[in-house]
């Protein structure tokens, strides 16, 4: 059992991490501004895996309080990735918002287009 | 079972996230990463995080699709040409891939209690919640009490976001010119789905209220209730047209409730404060302390809720009538 | 009295916050003016009484919502971060009178909702700068992002909003760095309290620093990202240079101090930084001061001109924190009040300009000093700040770092800093002959200094570039003594 | 003594030229009350100079602890000889200086006179602000100074030209003080780990003596005002100036304050031993002397009256570098002296020219014959400045000549002596030509028409006469100065 449980617990490690490189990569990669952003929250919520996990413990359940239970996963980081998520849909929008304003101004979403257009500097 | 589900759920996570990296068509895109947000709930829900699952499963599965779509309409793309694969790119983001798995391989592992952060700061807060607090929702304690500063701040990062958006998007003042009755609401051909809407909209609220006051006993909270309220107005906007929406949540309510939930969070710590407490300590607020939590987290709860659910009714209006 | 005092630290933060919500609900310019206005003038005094109490009574310490730290969030004021509160608010304060004339110009009526957003983004850098809870400065860093990209694409041109979206991809991704940073910091202590958290770092064991490198590598790219350290600064000059002249000037001043601040916070005081680090940042900082000073020599267009010189600047501050001697970390400190009292001067006069003429191209300035003489003026006092001629600010800053180079036995490093200085006086000294000496363009001609709203605070910043660098008590020695607390702290 | 304590004299001297500048300012309303301050300012100066020069005279070295602005570098000044006798001169010939200005500039009621004197007054602040500097770091700021406050003056026409020769004037001086002379500052820092002005040098046994040489010729170029060639090109040009601006950068004010930086470093600095013959300071000495002949020879083929004196200047000063070069005892004292004795010869020259430009509105030497006879005091008075200028007895210029031969005397560098002489054949050769021209030649209106005598204003009569007067008392008076200078550190 523990064997599996560690093995788990790699496994989130790597999907993770695995995560965060292929949102990084969209950001980075794409010119198309809306997949940039797609890219941005996938990038985001590796991170809130990154804080969940370790707040899992084996045999834990989740933090509300109840009579049945004595142990339960750490609060902490749900908290902070509540935030997170929030945080996250705060950017998206004001991002999607500017990209709108960019189409209008330029016809296009496609940074390397814009560069073209009106030169990069 | 559980660990089967966990594994499933991981990997379909991969999987999606492949899909979306390749796919080109970017309505599939928008699809797919909602898909993501619901998998990823999931996967919270697996790892004990039933709040941060429900809103995620708001969040990213609902508002951030609209919200995607809209966008999407509004720039009038569909998809968008190939391009040759960006080394630099690749190389950048396996770097840090890289860095990661390089540091976390020191990282206790998961799921052991005796990690750092199960023995440091968490035990209180599991300790007080239920003493000091008298809240079971450890998480709703943590967030509306221990961290409620934290929890101001991110009342305020929607604030500046839905005042943002609104500054980009608005048409020269708030009132833009009311929706002429010939236009055609998204979906109001379909006489199922404008039925359906009115029959459902009740629940949505009751659901939303639920949501929100019992965000001290089970998952939930101000946000979530926010979001979920929120939606129920854009559900009303797609299906039964603007027009009905505008009556019901009428759009310079919604502007006004951004800041006016923002108004109640922290005038509830200038109350505690002028009590002679420090700023968000709710102890001071009743005779009892207990009391006194409850009714701050109460208040605050409230006023993350009318901040929330302003600002999403308040994107929507925005980013849809900025298409005519 | 006694209790107001203790409130003082919260104050600061809850006051602009609601500032900033009662803007956003009034539909007036004028009311919305009034009110930033006000709370602006506010601010710095509790400000200096905070400085002040961290300078006689040691670090103040602000418990939010009455949980003692570790648990609940701590604001935690040192002579450090008192010294940057009071920088930001100070900046703030004297350019607040600027905006309304320059705004109107540049954005129309109906601009209110601006004002609540500047105000927000006033509160997430002071919230960054005072706060000793490492999550709580991503919820406040985040705050003054979102505003910033707000700020940004009010610009006029169609490339402000191009600018702003790029800073949002760069900011977000330098933020969710700076998240990762922590949560490893996070697992390896179980804190979010900044003091615990060194405190709980000294006391890991050998195997794990491995995490804590990493952790100190994502911390230290994602704020680099935000202070736009060299390489990582090519969102700056767009953004900087299609702003609102008011917000530009505003965020060239205090946005990245603040970044500089959490890094030097992070490097100092929580993390046992090695010296691979201070090596690779004193190689960044020299390769922007240079590069970034050249590329300044061929801009044409003044706002980006001056936005590279900041990149420059902010490298003579980064080469203090590398040097991590006293003399070096002092120049480095007190250059981030010179360098945002100077570049304010510039950014504003700038703006005075942009309103008279609509332009900021150089060929456009020819002759402006005899049209423009009070704004001109003080920009010139500026350049020779940025120069770092004896008698400005900007000398007192280079002489730390100099001081603090030998003292590391780096001879040709303070060399270099010297030579660097030269590189400014080529493309400063290109603006100032031109404005000074051509003959008037067509759109100088009919060109006269701005209101007096405007010309107040260009002429103070300017007053203050001199002044600070005839006396320094009120900034270097400030600043030695919290470069002192900074080492010693350092673990 | 009783009375003012030195350090309360010497803040008076720093503060009262800029208190004047204010008062000038708010009075710029009234001419006659603007003048009144101006000269008032000038008597107030001078006569706190002068109980200043009392205890200097007596040995005593007043200080001035200012705010010390980082480690190791202040706003302080301390009065050593040098330099009392640089503020002596400066505050003594302003008021010369004004008195005359006030007459040129309403002889041709110039424009925006109030700023006119408002910068005057600043400038003299300046001067005297380098004159008593402690340490390198004042000297610059107050060198700074002088520059940006005389700008205004020089461009005071505001034409084309004047512009053009201001935009000169501003780059140059600020061009080399940046690039060169700041440099030097930061080298002397770092090798030395101080700035102060202190006897003995800061740089011995610290550096090569290559490095010595290099960070010398940093100096000496990055000081533009003392304008050794080749970075003189601003002093010709600046004289499209108001004639008594021109006297103030040529005699009172501004090349004087490069010379006596210069010589100041080599003092305090280098320390004279440094920089004997055969050491790494000797090129200054070829620089200076072919700098010194360069300037005769130039001036010789001058027809304008100011440029010719301008280029004597030129090469007038250049002495004073010599005498710095050479630093053995005799040459620093010459050196001294001639800051002195040609500051009053100068000014002499130079207040003629003016008045001969005011009187009869000429300007160029071919011009001038026969004019003697119509402005018999003018030319006397130029007569003899050009006597002191060539080094002639019974004038001050003769001592100046004289020590600086000395002193290349005891460095054995006798064709110093030589190239001295010649100097003093060529100035012969550019200047007594004038007034023997003026007096003697035929003036080309018909002499049917009687001469009669067509001075300049009084004021300016009046300064020119004192200023002459001045010089011979130079010759009679010059032991005080010289025991003065025998206080400078090498020059006992």
């Amino acid at each position: 059992m523990d064997l599996i449980n560690a093995a788990l617990s790699k496994y989130v490690y790597v999907v993770t991490i695995f995560l965060m490189v292929a949102g990084l990569f969209v950001v980075v990669a794409r010119a198309n501004m809306i997949k940039k952003l797609v890219g941005l929250s996938i990038f985001q919520s590796s991170v809130y895996l990154l804080y969940l996990g370790p707040a899992k413990i084996f045999g834990a359940t989740a933090p509300i309080l109840d009579s049945d239970y004595t142990a339960y996963s750490n609060p902490l980081p749900h908290a902070l990735i509540l935030t997170a998520i929030v945080v996250g849909v705060g950017t998206m929008a004001l991002g999607l918002a500017l990209v709108v304003r960019i189409h209008e101004a330029y016809g296009t979403i496609e940074e390397d287009e814009i560069f073209e257009e009106d030169g990069e500097e | 079972m559980e660990l089967l589900i966990s594994f499933a759920l991981f990997t379909l996570l991969g999987v999606v996230t492949v899909a979306i990296v390749s796919q080109r068509n970017l309505v599939a895109v928008v699809i797919l990463g909602s898909i993501y947000s619901f998998l990823i709930a999931s996967v919270m829900v697996v790892l004990d995080a039933v709040d941060v699952a429900l809103t995620e499963a708001s969040v990213g599965a609902g508002i951030s699709t609209v919200l995607l779509l809209a966008g999407l309409k509004l720039t009038r793309t569909r998809d968008y040409r190939g391009q040759d694969p960006n080394v630099v790119g690749a190389l950048l983001a396996i770097a840090v891939g890289g860095a990661l798995v390089w540091g976390s391989l020191v990282l206790p592992p998961f799921g052991a209690p005796d990690a750092p952060i199960h023995q440091h700061v968490a035990p209180r807060y599991i300790e007080g919640a239920g003493t000091e607090i008298g809240v079971p929702n450890i998480v709703t304690a943590v967030l509306a009490d221990y961290r409620g500063f934290d929890t101001l701040g991110e009342t305020t990062v929607v604030f500046v976001a839905g005042m943002a958006v609104l500054l980009l998007l608005r048409r020269s003042s708030l009132q833009s010119a009311p929706p002429s009755d010939d236009e055609q609401p998204a979906m109001s051909g379909d006489l199922v789905l404008r039925v359906g809407t009115k029959l459902i909209l009740p629940f949505i609220l009751l659901f939303a209220l639920y949501v929100q006051f019992h965000g001290d006993y089970g998952p939930g909270g101000g946000f979530q209730a926010g979001v979920i309220a929120a939606s129920a107005v854009i559900l009303l906007g797609l299906t039964l047209g603007l027009r009905r929406a505008r009556r019901i949540a009428p759009p310079a309510l919604a502007h006004a409730m951004i800041p006016l939930g923002v108004l109640i969070f922290a005038g509830t710590g200038v109350a505690t404060m002028l009590l002679g407490g420090d700023f968000l300590e709710y102890a001071v607020l009743a005779h009892e302390a207990k009391e006194g939590h409850h009714l701050g987290i109460m208040l605050v709860e409230a006023g993350v809720l009318v901040t929330v659910s302003g600002t999403m009714i308040s994107l929507f209006y925005a980013f849809v009538e900025r298409g005519r | 009295m006694t209790v107001l005092a203790a409130q003082l630290p919260a104050l600061l933060i809850v006051l602009p916050l609601i500032a900033a919500a009662l803007v956003a609900l009034v539909r007036s310019d004028r009311v919305a003016f009034a009110i930033t206005l006000a709370v602006s003038l506010v601010l710095p005094v509790i400000a200096a009484l905070l400085l002040h109490r961290a300078l006689v009574a040691g670090p103040i310490s602000y418990q939010l919502g009455g949980w003692s730290p570790p648990w609940g969030i701590e604001y935690r004021i040192d002579v450090l971060n008192g010294f940057v509160l009071m920088l930001v608010s100070a900046v703030a304060a004297v350019a607040a009178p600027y905006a309304r004339r320059s705004l109107a110009a540049e954005l129309g009526d109906g601009h209110a909702t601006f004002y609540a957003i500047y105000l927000l983004c006033l509160t997430g850098l002071l919230g960054v700068t005072i706060t000793g809870d490492a999550f709580n400065v991503f919820v406040f860093l985040e705050i003054s992002s979102l505003a910033t990209y707000a700020l940004i694409a009010m610009g006029r041109h169609r490339r402000a909003a191009l600018a702003a979206f790029q800073y949002l991809i760069v900011g977000t991704i330098g933020a969710t760095f700076y998240v990762i940073g922590v949560g490893f910091l996070y697992l390896l202590t179980g804190t979010l309290n900044l003091a615990d958290m060194a405190q709980r770092l000294a006391a890991l064991p050998d195997e794990q620093s491995r995490a804590v490198l990493t952790a100190t590598a994502f911390i230290t790219v994602g704020v680099s990202l935000k202070l736009a350290l060299f390489p990582l600064h090519f969102w700056l000059p767009k953004a900087y240079t299609y702003a609102p002249s008011w917000a530009a000037a505003f965020l060239s001043a205090t946005a990245t101090k603040v970044a500089i601040y959490l890094l030097v916070r992070f490097f100092f005081t929580v993390l046992g930084v090695d010296v691979v680090f201070d090596r690779v940042l004193l190689a960044l900082s020299l390769a922007g001061m240079f590069i970034a000073s050249v590329i300044a020599i061929y801009e044409s267009n003044i706002k980006r001109m001056m936005a590279y010189s900041s990149i420059a600047q902010i490298g003579y501050i980064t080469l203090g924190m590398a040097l991590s001697n006293k003399a070096g970390l002092t120049g480095a400190l007190v250059h981030l009040l010179n360098h945002a009292v100077t570049k304010g001067t510039l950014f504003l006069a700038l703006g005075a300009v942009a309103l008279r003429l609509g332009s900021v191209k150089l060929q456009d300035l020819a002759g402006l000093g005899r049209r423009m003489p009070l704004t001109m003026g003080a920009f010139s006092v500026a350049a020779f700040g940025i120069i770092g001629t004896p008698g400005t600010a900007g000398f007192i800053s280079k002489w730390y770092l100099a001081t603090g180079a030998l003292e590391a036995g780096e001879a040709t490093l303070a060399f270099l800093i010297v030579a660097s200085s030269l590189v400014s006086v080529i493309y400063m000294g290109r603006v100032l002959e031109v404005t000074w000496f051509r003959p008037p363009s067509p759109l100088a001609l009919q060109a006269k200094d701005p209101p007096l709203s405007m010309l107040g605070p260009i002429v103070i910043f300017a007053a203050a570039s001199v002044y600070l660098g005839l006396d320094t008590r009120g900034s270097a020695s400030i600043a030695s003594l919290a470069a002192d607390q900074l080492l010693g702290a350092r673990p | 003594m009783t009375g003012p304590s030195p350090e309360l004299l010497v803040l008076l001297a720093l503060a009262i030229p800029f208190a004047g500048a204010l008062a000038v300012a708010a009075l710029g309303r009234w001419p006659n009350l603007r003048e009144a301050a101006t000269l008032v300012t000038g008597a107030a100066l001078f006569a706190v100079v002068l109980t200043l020069s009392a205890a200097v005279f007596g040995g005593a070295r007043p200080e001035l602890a200012g705010l010390a602005v980082a480690p190791g570098l202040a706003l302080a000044f301390e009065v050593e000889p040098l330099g009392m006798l640089f503020a002596l001169v400066a505050s003594g010939l302003w008021i010369l200086n004004s008195i005359y200005s006030i007459g040129y500039m309403r002889a041709h009621d110039e424009p925006r006179q109030t700023t006119f004197y408002v910068c005057f007054a600043l400038a003299i602040g300046s001067t005297i602000g380098i004159a008593f500097a402690q340490n390198l770091f004042a000297l610059f700021l107050f060198y700074e100074a002088l520059t940006l406050s005389t700008f205004p003056l020089v461009t005071h026409k505001q034409s084309p030209e004047a512009m053009r020769s201001g935009r000169l004037y501003l780059l140059l001086l600020l061009g080399t003080s940046m690039v060169l002379f700041l440099p030097a500052i930061a080298i002397t820092w770092a090798l030395s780990g101080t700035l102060d002005f202190t006897a003995g040098s800061l740089l011995a046994g610290k550096a090569s003596p290559l490095v010595i040489g290099a960070l010398l010729g940093l100096y000496v170029f990055g000081i533009g005002k003392a304008a050794v060639m080749p970075v003189h090109f601003w002093l010709p040009a600046a004289m499209v100036a108001p004639t008594p601006v021109s006297a103030f950068l040529h005699a009172v004010a501004v090349v004087k304050a490069g010379v006596f930086s210069i010589l100041k470093v080599v003092v305090y600095v280098f320390g004279p031993d440094a920089l004997r013959i055969g050491s790494a300071g000797e090129w200054l000495v070829w620089v200076a002397c072919a700098s010194l002949l360069l300037g005769s020879l130039i001036a010789l083929r001058q027809d304008n009256l100011k440029a010719r004196l301008a280029y004597s200047t030129v090469s007038q000063l250049a002495y004073v570098v010599v005498g710095a070069a050479l630093a053995t005892p005799a040459a620093l004292t010459g050196a001294g002296l001639q800051i002195a004795t040609h500051a009053a010869a100068k000014i002499t020259l130079f207040f003629c020219a003016g008045a001969i430009y005011v009187a009869a509105h000429k300007t160029q030497v071919s011009e001038l014959d026969g004019i003697g006879r119509r402005m018999p005091i003018t030319m006397t008075a130029f007569f003899v400045g050009s006597l002191s200028i060539i080094g002639l007895p019974p004038l001050g210029g003769l001592w100046s000549k004289w020590m600086l031969g000395v002193g290349a005397m005891q460095a054995d560098a006798g064709w110093v002596l030589g190239v001295l002489m010649v100097s003093s054949l060529l100035s012969a050769a550019y200047l007594l030509p004038i007034p023997v021209r003026a007096f003697f030649a035929p003036s080309p209106e018909p002499p049917s028409e009687p001469v009669r005598i067509q001075e300049a204003p009084l004021p300016c009569l009046l300064a020119l006469t004192v200023t002459a007067i001045l010089s011979i008392l130079l010759f009679f008076q010059a032991e005080p100065i010289a025991a003065l200078l025998r206080g400078v550190p090498g020059a006992g």
